[in-house]
């Protein structure tokens, strides 16, 4: 057990001693997108600065360096989520939402047909939407929503019936809006029971706490380099050897190619043949930093972490508000991650986040891209706080006090 | 906080605590045209009585933040029983207002091309252009009045 | 007119001062991807030190500056081509390789149908090729090739013949492989008196020459960050402001939708309607800064210095190497950039670079992704030396000094 | 250069300059397989004769550097006429000698695993794990001839 100190991490974090409008930033957006610590920063300005170079097609040292940082990237990421074949798995995208389209128009385009079913939740990000719908437009598959209980929770009640003609299930970890932690590997075995494959959207989830995809027995991991301390730009695609291996191609052109003729082209094999073009090699050395930054913080002492500073935001809200401030998302803090929703009765989130901006408190206000899920509770948006690792009660205080004046002032 | 008491005047947080011409217009005869901030969710639905050449009536619904609420409630007081080109000229000048700050905001001088006078009340959005992400929410409910004329002359 | 001084570049570029088995780098790889200036690698290291935020979602203070700094790289990329409409007629991708794609399956998937014919040539890069293949499988488009000359230039003599039923003719501005610069002008003219569209794939000119779109009367232009001083994980996809707004969604998730419900969505407009998820934000960061430090040094400039540095070279093979060395492309230089490709007898293009890499000469062998190209001339190789606005007459010394070696070596 | 003399011995440069078992057998009976090496162009089509569990004959056409070319000059040279358990075991033994370094270059020490006698003239491809990226070169004809080998007994 690595000792953790999250004081320690925000001293690796350059953008936390920015002052905004003289005072201390409180950063509280870490589920929208991560700080980087400086080894992620250096990690990638060292590789411009003494090896960058196309990857894969020389021979000259800076090319075999990249060549290497690059593959490197892929063994680390496949380490960091136990892919049981290794860094033949991972396919490096420019971000989830990338992620997404290759499941839905690679694997589904060619494993759905009329009338199959790809069952997702209510609780979704957009990217586990829009590419289910744009498939549909194409094959005529139905997309299907779990839906959510009024205590925020996947309703599995009706599993058998939900489970009817499912091809695919695919759920988030964890929601980017209520906080509420999935019970994956249930799902997993629920999945498999009915013959259908299981597909998680880890955009959160692995930002934040420590994941096993053999535990898990999952078929298909999604996720995203800039929410877990990581740079923009990179994206990952994780499945097993045997699925990706009959996956066909989906972006064309260089790459990703055995032989190109005039009169047509063979795809190469492995994850290059989803990675056409030059891919995000100072992303990928970017990633493979902010992945060992985390195994060094040690996973389960991120999770255990964020979920006390969850835990005592939730129980000071009532207190201090009466009422007047509701959590959109669990009560209790059982499965439940550092993700708080909020809704400030009589103020509309902007206006609320307008004014915590007054205070250096950097929060998000909006549908979260989940507007089915904004919906299913008659919202038009929340105000969103969210922890990392480098989060500290302080930052709770900052928010609480800045509420209180957006209260007051629309009150 | 000098910087939000010019974002939030008394008379923007007037018309969003008690927005004028809320509600709604048998459609048709009526155009109904709707507009979304897809950044944050706002929704509005505006519903527009167009009679010989004036804007005979004008309500709303939707929702949103003070700034996209209380625009479109200046907005509705502004055009409604106004001849269309007249109308058609509120709207230039509202923009002009939102877009000339956007540009000049660094040099903090006043918009001088902007008529202030003759946009009445509409002028307390001005501290909007010194928050620039918020210009969409100010201007969300004038983009979709402008795509309802369209349809209602067309 | 700026003055230039090539010397000055170097100063400005970190990886030129690293020795490769204790001899200074000699970098001749820029056609495959070009070094970064410290105003690049700085640039990127700051939004991430500073002001990093996801962008489009927030109101507090660094999601502003995050924001207008990716909208500001809009603006200037649309500056530095003269889009007529601005940024808003700049997309975001990951490459050039994605551009294509977007412009084949949502452009194209779109306007074309089966017998329709997109016209590219035989020197084309695979990011111009496997798309359109891609396509055809779903469309039954036809793709037809202009040939190449025997001197290495588009054979435009059956012009009324290849453009017969032409919707679209897409071509690069300049070869990867020949260093060929094509006329662009005259196809567009071409392409518009058969009522067709024009494509240009500018990875490589846009690069090395001023480039506008409005007065080279184009309808699509496509490059990449990391061949123009800026970084991986980004490329530019523009079109005229009438014709994107027509273009059908590509990608699906967050950011490119105006509202999603349980049973479908309504795509966004404008350029954001094809940037799914979290966009490139600091390598926008990165290529704003690339496309300032090109402006400053003026791109004619960097023409004139790559096109003196080509014409010296080419002059000089033929002297030193008795014939042993042959030139794969134009021999004269009039509309050629600098991109040599080299053919040597008896030596295979893996072991000629495997020499001059211990020489710290970086080039590059292979078919570079140009595989109907090499058919064309029954090459399966060629070893490429190419120069970038850093480049010196002291590279192309050390160049062919190695070069001795290996032919001696395998004589 | 002492470097480069590890890649390219005498051995080598002879390979590829006299290729041995260049040419084509008639498919069928022969199984004629094609091997591409897409990141850098090289091309092999390689054909089997395999009889009753021996293989028989193996020609190669096809271009390439002097690594992958010399390599498949070597295996053809080594496994020709040889039972096809004996061929399987060359083969596993050359591609152990291949990754084996690659994961104990930075070690730099010898390769314990690999029995180097039983490798004979193949053994002087080892130089060739100190260049990662040309590893792929050598084991390109090692790959195909797999794949031949499936479908001959296929
Ligand atoms: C002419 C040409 N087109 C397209 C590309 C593809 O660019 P990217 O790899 O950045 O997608 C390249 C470079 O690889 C190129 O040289
Ligand atoms: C749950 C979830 N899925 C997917 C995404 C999409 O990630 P990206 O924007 O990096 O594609 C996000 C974040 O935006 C998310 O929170």
């Amino acid at each position: 057990m690595t000792s953790f100190s999250a004081r320690r991490v925000r001293a690796d974090i350059p953008q936390l001693n920015r002052l905004i409008y003289d005072r201390p930033i409180t950063y509280l957006d870490s589920a929208s997108t991560s700080l980087q610590p400086n080894a992620v920063i250096d990690a990638m300005s060292r590789y411009y600065q003494l090896r960058h170079a196309n990857v894969h097609r020389a021979v000259y040292q800076t090319a075999s360096e990249a060549t290497a940082a690059y593959e490197g990237a892929r063994e680390s990421v496949a380490h960091f989520i136990n892919a049981p074949g290794g860094a033949g798995e991972i396919v490096f995208t420019k971000n989830a939402t990338e992620s997404f389209n290759l499941l839905a128009k690679s694997w589904g385009a060619k494993n759905l047909a009329s009338g199959d079913v790809v069952l997702v939740s209510e609780m979704e990000h957009h990217a586990n939407i829009v590419p289910w719908f744009q498939l549909r437009e194409t094959t005529g598959i139905e997309v299907r929503f779990i839906p959510v209980t009024d205590d925020y929770r996947l309703d599995l009640s009706r599993s058998e019936e939900l489970m009817r003609g499912v091809k695919l299930l695919s759920v988030a970890g964890m929601s980017n809006v209520l906080g509420t932690i999935n019970p994956i590997g249930e799902l997993a075995a629920l999945a498999h029971r009915h013959g259908a494959l299981i597909a998680v959207d880890g955009a959160q989830s692995v930002a934040h706490s420590a994941t096993d995809v053999v535990a898990l027995d999952i078929d298909f991991l999604i996720f995203t380099g800039h929410k877990m301390l990581g740079p923009t730009g990179i994206g990952v695609f994780w499945t097993r050897e045997d699925i990706l291996h009959t996956m066909p191609p989906f972006l064309g052109g260089g790459g990703m190619i055995a032989d190109v003729r005039t009169d047509g082209y063979t795809p190469a094999n492995g994850p290059t043949r989803f990675e056409a073009g030059t891919p995000p090699i100072a992303e990928a050395v970017g990633l493979n930093a902010a992945v060992h930054y985390l195994e060094g913080l040690g996973m389960t002492n991120v999770t255990r972490h964020e979920h006390a500073l969850a835990a005592d935001a939730l129980s000071r809200f009532d207190e201090e508000f009466q009422g007047r401030v509701r959590i959109i998302g669990p009560a209790d803090t059982t499965d439940r991650g550092g993700v708080i929703s909020l809704d400030v009765e009589g103020v509309h989130p902007h206006d609320v986040a307008q004014v915590l901006d007054q205070f250096g408190v950097c929060v998000r206000p909006g549908h979260h891209c989940a507007k089915p899920l904004m919906r299913r509770f008659g919202l038009a948006a929340t105000v969103r706080a969210s922890y990392g690792p480098y989060s500290l009660t302080k930052d709770t205080d900052v928010l609480l006090e800045a509420l209180g004046h957006a209260v007051k002032m629309f009150g | 906080m000098t910087n939000l008491d010019d974002l939030y005047r008394e008379i923007i947080l007037d018309h969003y605590r008690s927005p004028r011409n809320r509600g709604e217009l048998e459609a048709p005869p009526a155009v109904r045209v709707e507009g979304f901030n897809p950044l944050c969710g706002d929704e509005i639905v505006v519903y527009l009585d167009v009679e010989e050449g004036v804007l005979a009536n004008i309500k709303m619904t939707g929702t949103g933040c003070s700034i996209s609420q209380s625009s479109a409630s200046l907005m509705s007081a502004a055009v409604k029983g106004k001849p269309l080109d007249q109308v058609r000229a509120t709207i230039a000048t509202f923009k002009e207002l939102m877009t000339v700050h956007e540009s000049t905001l660094a040099h903090d001088g006043e918009p001088a091309r902007v008529d202030l006078r003759a946009l009445g009340e509409l002028a307390a959005l001005q501290g909007v252009v010194k928050f620039p992400v918020r210009i969409k929410c100010a201007t969300l409910a004038w983009n979709t009045l402008v795509q309802g004329l369209d349809e209602a002359v067309a």
